[in-house]
């Protein structure tokens, strides 16, 4: 039991801290209850307590993370009992390292939303047990073997997702975002659902290993009967999951959704659900679409993907070049690295090695695109904040440390060495080169080309250009907890990137047998 | 010791890492929060970081020390991590994987260049905190002052080409930094720009080493380099560089032959070579030499410690630390050994005529460093390094000593220029006994004086260089050539000129350097008259021809800062001057100018062959060993006599450089100096223009590229940019403006590109798709076809070359065919793939097997007597293409 | 005709297509909302359907289950944005929230 | 016609009936009705399928908690809830061609699931679809699930009252201080500046706030 108890660990550290955190909320000392701040100034009942819980919730995320690297360490196959909660939740390496990635990203955004929550005045305690628990279910999403399990962790993210984006409840942007990804969302979920109850009615099983076993088996007029509803099936999952990955076409409620929501959740939505998203992904494709003859070179769901990752590479740097906005920038770049990682996925239609290259571009990117948008909100104070090129003028000069720490994670992003932005591309392309996807890997090196343009020209606004006479600056905000969680993604993606060798045995381990 | 050695071992030496950490750390603080720390706070910082680092370069240096009894080499390694591994494509490299390691290793070596880095590196550090006090980016040069020294460290510590790389390229970034650090005027710029491209050369020099080295040798770490350094023995041909030179067949028959005649050298010249024009464009030899005096714009405490101290001999230490690599090349030790000679002489004779009390300093680093890659030339890595050590010490204290001058002299003087010019200065010995005391003891070990450290290191240069001779490996054969090469041997007449060159040198340093301090701290305070309406009480002009010109600038520089120089006390002693006297320095600048003089005198016997007295000597031999298998050297023993007499000469290259400055600076106050320069006037203006290399280059070099570089901006104008660049931008411009478009911010027009993508995939997956992946072996003319598999496909074929499918018209699930055709023969391919829904898709192609015939036989794979006819390979090397194409050609 | 598969399967994917066309149509969130509703209940139906084909044992049933809790999750969730929209915008309409754009 | 076909086409009828009414219908109450028809036709072909826990579940949670929220929420609404001025062209454009598209999308879809061969259901036992065989399916094998509910609910419940709860009174519009404030309370970008955000233009809430 207790070996259950372990391999179980992250997760039930999650929910049993979230409960805490939510008791804590609940009867812990009304601080804001007179609706008034040291300046004075009005604000919501139940606030001004965002800063401790916020500590307390990146506590338990880090704890989490804590008890994925040793779980990782013990090793999941040495613990037979976890056998138990399978097909439900299937704890193996490739579940332990994104346990650990989920919890590690999420416990920097609490970090961030520790800090960004009292400064814009949405000091809401309902945000972190949000965020505990919608990590929770990424990481049972990651885990999710089968069918049920794998719905209802999804919507238990998504859920969380939608409220943390419309937390912000005076703000029509953030309804306006939560609305969008909601709606879409749920849309983009029934297809998914149908897609599922196709599946179990062509194989009668809902555990995703029994799915791909049944469907290998199909063969002479069986298979002519149910090729129609396997392929309606493998369409519709095709899309639900394209959905949840925002690649292109199916990409156009992340923008908005980056955009209006407040940026530590826009961080959690780049970083987070998205690598849940391609967890899903791997798991589903792999493990229930596996059939040779659907993951076939010529046919099936990897030239799909293919297609979607190449348009969707295109698409995204050519919409990120246009925008005004640095965060919408960065929803478009965060679609467009979706695109990147699909080419990893697509070379491991072809060969297991290449799982490897697209876990180790997750998590480089998660951590990445985290650091970017908390550097981000670090450059804007309430009032000042940093939103668009404009505002960021100068502010090389102004706020070197800001500049330096806005720059670094762009840099990682548009793969510089010796960040891990650089190895993640490199692993990414070099697999798809390797498996003679070579167009592929060209189309990649030429997006990362001109992806790098507009992260440069925010580097380009930082230090060469100063702002206009009059126009508005970004003041960035003063807070240990933003530049804490900084730091720690900070060291994270430049030691990855000077010793990528760890973080690729790692991964290497952790792809799906 | 033992606990040391315990917490240390020497396999893994995490000490190092702690020494390396140190500076970046504090570079790290004071570059991101030192303007908040303030001044305290950033130079505690900066000082303790490199202090500590300098104690733990002390403890290594001690425990080297301690496992160095019985005369092997010692090394400590520290394995930081692995970095990558460089995968071989075929067989491209001598090895399958080279492992590039961030590895650090600590020998006598560079165990004795981290001491002088950390140690001089603090004493200029502390010597800053009061020369910069007043400077508003303080915290800035700390850092980056801090930040060079991580980087110095790197590149001396980094058991590997790239990580050393790594650090040449981090010296040279502070560098750069640091000579922009306080102006951003055209000329400063240009410095930097100069700096900049001149290294850029360099660079490109060891980066074509480090690819020769991976290609023959298949190792880039010291260890790996100095067991696999045989394999660089054999021929590579050089001329021509493809088959055949292009324009011979124009040429009288007798020219082409000899045009095109095959020429060979030794991997081994090539690798040292590159890695010599890498070390000249960092320690500035002839040729790359432009930037290092420019340089010199800097803050004086930057100068001592990069352009005098440290990273200018960085060059000399990668000569030394590869000194197995490169005696294995006698033609490479010849052209170093030719190059630093010359500019040792080169550089002497440009810093006899100079005024800047920082340029002529600045030259004679220069020449200084020609006879550190003297002495390595000849083989003598010993006496070259040593040389390293003493002008470490000698010349920061002389570049740290003219600080102090300079800072004095702003006491009067707030122009750049003119408060480093020597025509303003005199006299300053009563003002500042101090450092003119430390400056002395410089002078002297820099001239040459004898029991002076400067003494003792030029000495044996120059011994060696009449005596010792690289040998190299008798000859150099096999190779995919059977070549032999004959070993180059050094000519008689070289040794001797390599002499002559040095002692020559050695005079005209003893005579600029004491110009220098007679021109400085000698006779009357020139700097007086400067200050207006005061009147010259002797009215006599104390150096003829050079005083007239300037004055006036003088006076309009000190018109500007006329309200500064009130700030500063007055001498109550000497009412008869107006004006502020010049000071001594505070104690911060004066304690390091006192223990860099005193090391300047002392250092010597460190390494006194003469008196037979060699710590250092013994210690660095099991460096060399290797190195010194090569070399013929005089012994010791046998030879003391000769030693003597040498040292006689350098003492009488000493005395008549000296007494002649004397006589003519301080006897005849500068007056024969002035006829000599009015008499050849044409040499006087060759010396101050410096020979007019950089005229030179403007006018050759610069000229051919810029006219390239107008074609390139034509091309770049036109092609790359107008139909390249702004093409493709522009198209991505417009996707991503009709992309807005659909990005209308209403749902449901994101839904409908939501179905029109699916309706896009379900397309896909409903049609079937016949792709064939081709296996075409054209010689054997076996065809093979495999079909893609897909989810309720059915197959039918026809490759039979029949009317009709094979086998009837159902579909099957064949997903493969093979068949063989005959040559010239030509074949209709067809494949119908059938999907779930019975629609179907058709792949078809016209296949002909071509003919085998000359032109494709360079691609078909030769047969086993075809290749040996060509090749005769040594096992374990690869085939260049240059050599094997034109002779399987031949064959056919 | 009740008793075969196949007709479910038909009955089934038409309730999912007309919740489709409607969430695709109607610009009032609330009627969106409810053709999402249809489409879950549409694929409810097409599991339990199916479980009546895989009589082994009730996973389809119980699917079903976990779906109805899931939509009512998703329409408590979904009605608080739609409430919070409507008190900042004084509106419904899905197509009106176009302040996010480009 | 044998009962079960009765109830069958009775059922069946009633879930695209009810289907279409949802969709086509103006006023949202209807639609909630036509989703109530759907729901109870459903909870009909459940019986038929011999899922009797899940037809009462239907029942229960759809139409005694889905549809009775969906109201509620009309109700609260008013009649603003069906008010939606139609505005330009775009969003027709748009919704239009996703109709099509959609349309083209369900035919595509339907022609390929439905096939001419017909599987008849095997007959299956009498504690198929009981409380107990689902409840056992439920607490025996699918436990993991169950408890992943409980987080979703709680996501729920706190998502939910986190974005619907009323803000402070005092608070509940933000002070603007000029019309060109910038960031949430405001246009971020210069295109929005002037476009209402509210209902209102910036300048229309600016004089309203001055005046007030």
């Amino acid at each position: 039991m207790i070996n259950l108890f372990l391999g179980l660990s992250p997760i039930l550290a999650l929910g049993l801290g979230g409960m805490l955190l939510m008791l804590a909320e609940a009867f812990g000392s009304p601080a804001g209850a007179e609706g008034r701040t040291h300046t004075g100034e009005v604000v919501d009942a139940g606030a001004g307590r965002g800063t401790e819980l916020g500590l307390i919730a990146a506590v338990i995320l880090f704890a989490g993370a804590v008890f994925s690297a040793s779980l990782w360490l013990v090793g999941p196959e040495s613990l037979p009992e976890v056998s138990k909660v399978a097909p439900y939740l299937i704890i193996d390496r490739f579940t332990v390292f994104f346990a650990f990635s989920l919890c590690f990203g999420g416990g920097l955004v609490a970090l961030l939303a520790a800090a960004y929550l009292p400064e814009h005045k949405i000091d809401r305690g309902e945000f972190f047990p949000l965020l505990i628990f919608s990590t929770l279910g990424a990481i049972a999403l990651a885990a999710a073997g089968d069918l049920l399990s794998l719905f209802v962790a999804l919507e238990t993210m998504s859920l969380g997702v939608y409220a943390m984006i419309g937390l912000r409840r005076t703000n029509p942007r953030s309804a306006e975002a939560a609305l969008k990804y909601f709606l879409l969302g749920s849309f983009a979920a029934a297809f998914m659902l149908f897609a599922g109850a196709l599946l179990y009615g062509v194989t009668g099983h809902t555990d995703l290993a029994g799915i791909g076993a049944a469907i290998g088996e199909l063969k002479g007029a069986a298979l002519d009967e149910r090729a129609g509803m396997i392929l309606v099936a493998t369409m519709l999952m095709l899309v639900g999951l394209a959905f949840k990955i925002s690649a292109v076409p199916f990409h156009m409620w992340a923008p908005d959704a980056y955009e209006g929501a407040p940026t530590p959740t826009t961080g959690y939505m780049a970083g987070i659900v998205k690598s849940a998203g391609f967890a899903v992904l791997l798991r589903v494709l792999f493990v229930a679409f596996g059939d040779t003859r659907i993951m076939s070179w010529g046919s099936g769901w990897p030239p799909v993907l293919a297609a979607l990752a190449v348009i969707t590479m295109f698409a995204a740097n050519a919409m990120a070049g246009r925008q005004e906005s640095v965060k919408r920038m960065l929803a478009y770049s965060s679609i467009a690295h979706a695109g990147y990682a699909l080419v990893g996925v697509v070379a491991a239609s072809r060969g297991a090695e290449a799982m490897g290259a697209v876990l180790f571009y997750l998590f480089g990117y998660a951590v990445s695109t985290i650091g970017a948008f908390g550097a981000l909100l670090w450059a804007g104070r309430r009032g000042l904040e940093a939103v668009s090129y404009e505002d960021l003028a100068g502010l090389g000069r102004r706020h070197p440390a800001v500049a330096l720490a806005l720059s670094f994670f762009f840099v990682s992003l548009a793969g510089v060495p010796p960040t891990v932005g650089f190895f993640g591309k490199f692993t990414v392309f070099q697999a798809a080169i390797d498996v003679e996807l070579y167009g592929l890997a060209v189309v990649g090196l030429i997006n990362s080309v001109i992806g790098a343009y507009y992260y440069l020209k925010a580097l380009v606004y930082m230090y060469m250009r100063e702002p206009r006479t009059g126009a508005p600056i970004a003041q960035p905000m003063e807070s240990g907890l933003v530049i804490a969680a900084l730091a720690i993604a900070a060291v994270v993606v430049l030691g990855a990137g000077l010793c990528p060798d760890q973080l690729l045995s790692v991964v290497s381990q952790a792809k799906l047998n | 010791m033992e606990l040391l050695t315990q917490l240390f071992p020497a396999s893994h030496f995490s000490l190092l890492g702690l020494i390396l950490i140190l500076p970046l750390l504090a570079a790290f603080v004071n570059g991101v929060f030192g303007k908040r720390l303030g001044r305290e706070a950033v130079t505690l910082m900066g000082l303790s970081a490199i202090f500590a680092a300098f104690v733990g370069a002390v403890i290594t240096y001690l425990m080297l020390l301690g496992h160095g009894e019985h005369g092997e080499l010692v090394r400590f390694h520290f394995n930081a991590w692995r970095w990558l591994q460089l995968e071989g494509v075929g067989d491209a490299l001598a090895f399958r994987a080279v492992p590039l390691d961030v590895a650090f290793s600590v020998d006598a070596l560079s165990g004795t260049m981290a001491l002088v880095i950390t140690g001089v590196g603090f004493l200029i550090h502390l010597y800053s905190s009061s020369y910069m006090a007043e400077d508003p980016g303080y915290y800035r040069f700390f850092a980056y002052l801090n930040l060079f020294i991580f980087s110095m460290l790197v590149l001396v510590l980094g058991n590997s080409l790239p990580i050393l790389f790594v650090g040449w390229e981090g010296v040279g970034l502070c560098s750069y930094l640091l000579i922009g650090f306080w102006f951003s005027e055209d000329q400063n710029a240009s410095a930097g720009k100069k700096a900049f491209i001149t290294n850029r050369v360099g660079d490109f020099g060891l980066l074509v080493a480090m690819g020769l080295l991976v290609y023959y040798v298949g190792a880039l770490d010291w260890h790996g380099i100095e067991v696999g350094r045989n394999n660089l023995l054999q021929p590579v041909k050089v001329w021509p560089v493809a088959d055949s030179v292009p324009i011979a067949q124009l040429l009288p028959e007798s020219l082409a032959e000899a045009i095109s005649k095959p020429r060979y050298a030794s991997a081994a010249t090539l690798v040292c070579l590159a890695l010599f024009l890498g070390a000249m464009g960092k320690s500035a030899q002839f040729g790359l030499h432009v930037w290092l005096p420019d340089a010199m714009a800097g803050p004086t405490p930057v100068s001592a410690l990069i352009h005098a101290a440290t990273m200018v001999t960085a060059g000399v230490y990668l000569l030394c630390r590869l000194s197995a690599v490169f005696v294995m090349s006698p033609m490479a030790m010849a052209v170093v050994a030719g190059i630093g000679a010359f500019t040792a002489l080169f550089a002497a004779t440009i810093a006899l005529v100079q005024n800047d009390i920082k340029k002529v300093l600045a030259y004679s680093t220069l020449s200084q460093l020609g006879y550190m890659f003297l002495g390595a030339g000849v083989g003598a890595f010993e006496a070259g390094f040593f040389h390293v050590l003493t002008h470490a010490f000698f010349k920061a204290c002389l570049f740290l000593g003219a600080g102090s001058v300079i800072h004095a002299m702003h006491a009067r003087i707030h122009d750049t220029n003119d408060s480093q010019d020597m025509r303003n200065m005199g006299g300053l010995l009563k003002f500042m006994p101090a450092t003119a005391i430390t400056f002395a003891a410089a002078w002297a070990a820099i001239a040459g004086v004898p029991l002076t450290s400067g003494f003792f290191s030029k000495d044996e240069i120059l011994l060696m260089a009449l005596k010792s001779k690289v040998t190299g490996p008798a000859t150099i054969s096999g190779g995919q050539h059977r070549v032999v090469l004959e070993n180059f041997v050094w000519p008689e007449w070289y040794s001797g000129l390599l002499y002559a060159m040095g002692l020559l040198t050695a005079i005209l340093t003893a005579f600029y350097m004491s110009r220098l301090v007679i021109g400085i701290f000698l006779g009357e305070f020139r700097g007086w008259k400067i200050v207006p309406n005061w009147v010259d009480p002797h009215a006599q002009p104390a150096s003829g021809a050079h005083d007239d010109h300037g004055h006036d600038a003088h006076a309009a520089a000190h018109d500007e800062h006329d309200d500064h120089a009130h700030h500063h006390h007055e001498k109550p002693g000497v009412e008869h001057m107006e004006g502020p006297t010049p000071h001594e320095s505070p104690w911060q600048m004066t304690l390091p100018l006192w223990i860099l003089g005193g090391l300047s005198l002392f250092a010597g016997l460190l390494n006194a062959h003469l008196i037979h007295i060699a710590p250092l000597g013994h210690f660095l031999e099991p460096v060399f060993a290797e190195a010194s298998k090569s070399v013929e050297a005089p012994e010791e023993s046998v030879e003391s006599f000769k030693w003597i007499g040498a040292a006689i000469a350098v003492f009488i290259a000493a005395a008549p450089g000296i007494g002649l400055a004397w006589y003519t600076y301080v006897v005849k106050a500068g007056r024969p100096a002035a006829e000599a320069a009015a008499k050849f006037p044409r040499l006087h203006a060759f010396l101050s223009d410096k020979w007019r290399v950089d005229e030179f280059y403007k006018a050759t070099i610069l000229d051919i590229v810029d006219s390239l570089a107008d074609m390139c901006v034509w091309f770049d104008k036109w092609i790359v940019d107008g139909i390249l660049a702004r093409a493709s931008a522009f198209v991505i411009q417009a996707a991503g403006a009709i992309l807005r478009q659909f990005q209308t911010g209403r749902v449901q027009a994101y839904s409908a590109v939501l179905m029109f993508g699916l309706l896009g995939v379900g397309t896909y997956l409903v049609l079937p798709h016949a792709n064939v992946r081709e296996h075409f072996d054209h010689a054997s003319g076996v065809y093979k076809l495999s079909a893609a598999p897909g989810l309720g496909y059915k197959y039918r074929w026809d490759v039979d070359g029949q009317e009709g499918w094979d086998g009837g018209d159902k579909f099957g699930n064949r997903t493969e065919a093979t068949f063989q055709l005959k040559v010239d023969e030509e074949r209709v391919i067809r494949l119908e793939v059938e999907g779930p829904l019975l629609i179907t898709s058709r792949y078809e192609k016209i296949l002909v097997r071509p003919r085998p015939d000359a032109s494709s036989a360079a691609v078909t794979p030769q047969k086993p007597e075809e290749k040996s006819a060509a090749v005769q390979l040594p096992p374990g090397h690869p085939p260049t293409r240059a050599g094997s194409a034109p002779d399987a050609k031949g064959t056919l | 005709m009740d008793t075969t598969i196949e007709s479910y399967m038909l009955l089934s994917s038409v309730i999912f297509v007309i919740g489709a066309i409607g969430f695709l149509v109607r610009r009032n969130v609330l009627v969106q909302l409810m053709s999402i509703e249809l489409m879950l209940n549409s694929v409810n139906l097409l599991l339990v359907s199916f479980n009546r084909l895989h009589t082994g044992n009730m996973v389809g049933q119980a699917f079903a289950f976990f779906i109805i809790a899931v939509a009512a999750a998703e329409v408590a969730v979904g009605l608080a944005i739609v409430l919070q929209l409507y008190r900042l915008r004084g509106a419904v309409n899905s197509d009106d929230a176009t302040t996010l754009r480009h | 016609m044998t009962p079960g076909l009765l109830l069958f086409s009775v059922c069946s009828l009633l879930c695209v009936g009810g289907a279409l009414f949802t969709v086509l219908s103006a006023n949202p109450i209807r639609s909630a009705l036509g989703l109530l028809t759907t729901i109870f036709g459903i909870a009909g072909l459940f019986l038929r399928l011999n899922a009797e826990f899940l037809a009462a579940m239907q029942v229960l949670v759809y139409a005694g908690a889905v549809v009775i929220l969906f109201v509620f929420v009309i109700m609260l609404l008013g009649p603003t809830a069906k008010l939606i001025p139609a505005r330009g062209t775009r969003s027709f454009l748009a919704r239009a061609v996703g109709g099509g598209l959609g349309a083209i999308a369900g035919v595509f879809v339907i022609s390929l699931l439905v096939s001419t061969k017909e599987h008849a259901f095997p007959i299956v036992g009498k504690e198929h679809g009981t409380v107990e065989a689902v409840g056992r399916q439920i607490f025996e094998h699918g436990l993991v699930p169950f408890e992943l509910v409980t987080a979703l609910l709680i996501v729920a419940v706190v998502g939910a009252v986190a974005v619907a709860r009323t803000a402070h009174k005092k608070s509940e519009k933000p002070k603007i201080q000029n019309p060109t404030v910038r960031l949430f309370h405001g246009p971020l970008l210069a295109r929005d500046a002037g476009r209402p955000l509210d209902g209102r233009t910036l300048q229309e809430r600016y004089e309203s706030e001055k005046n007030a």
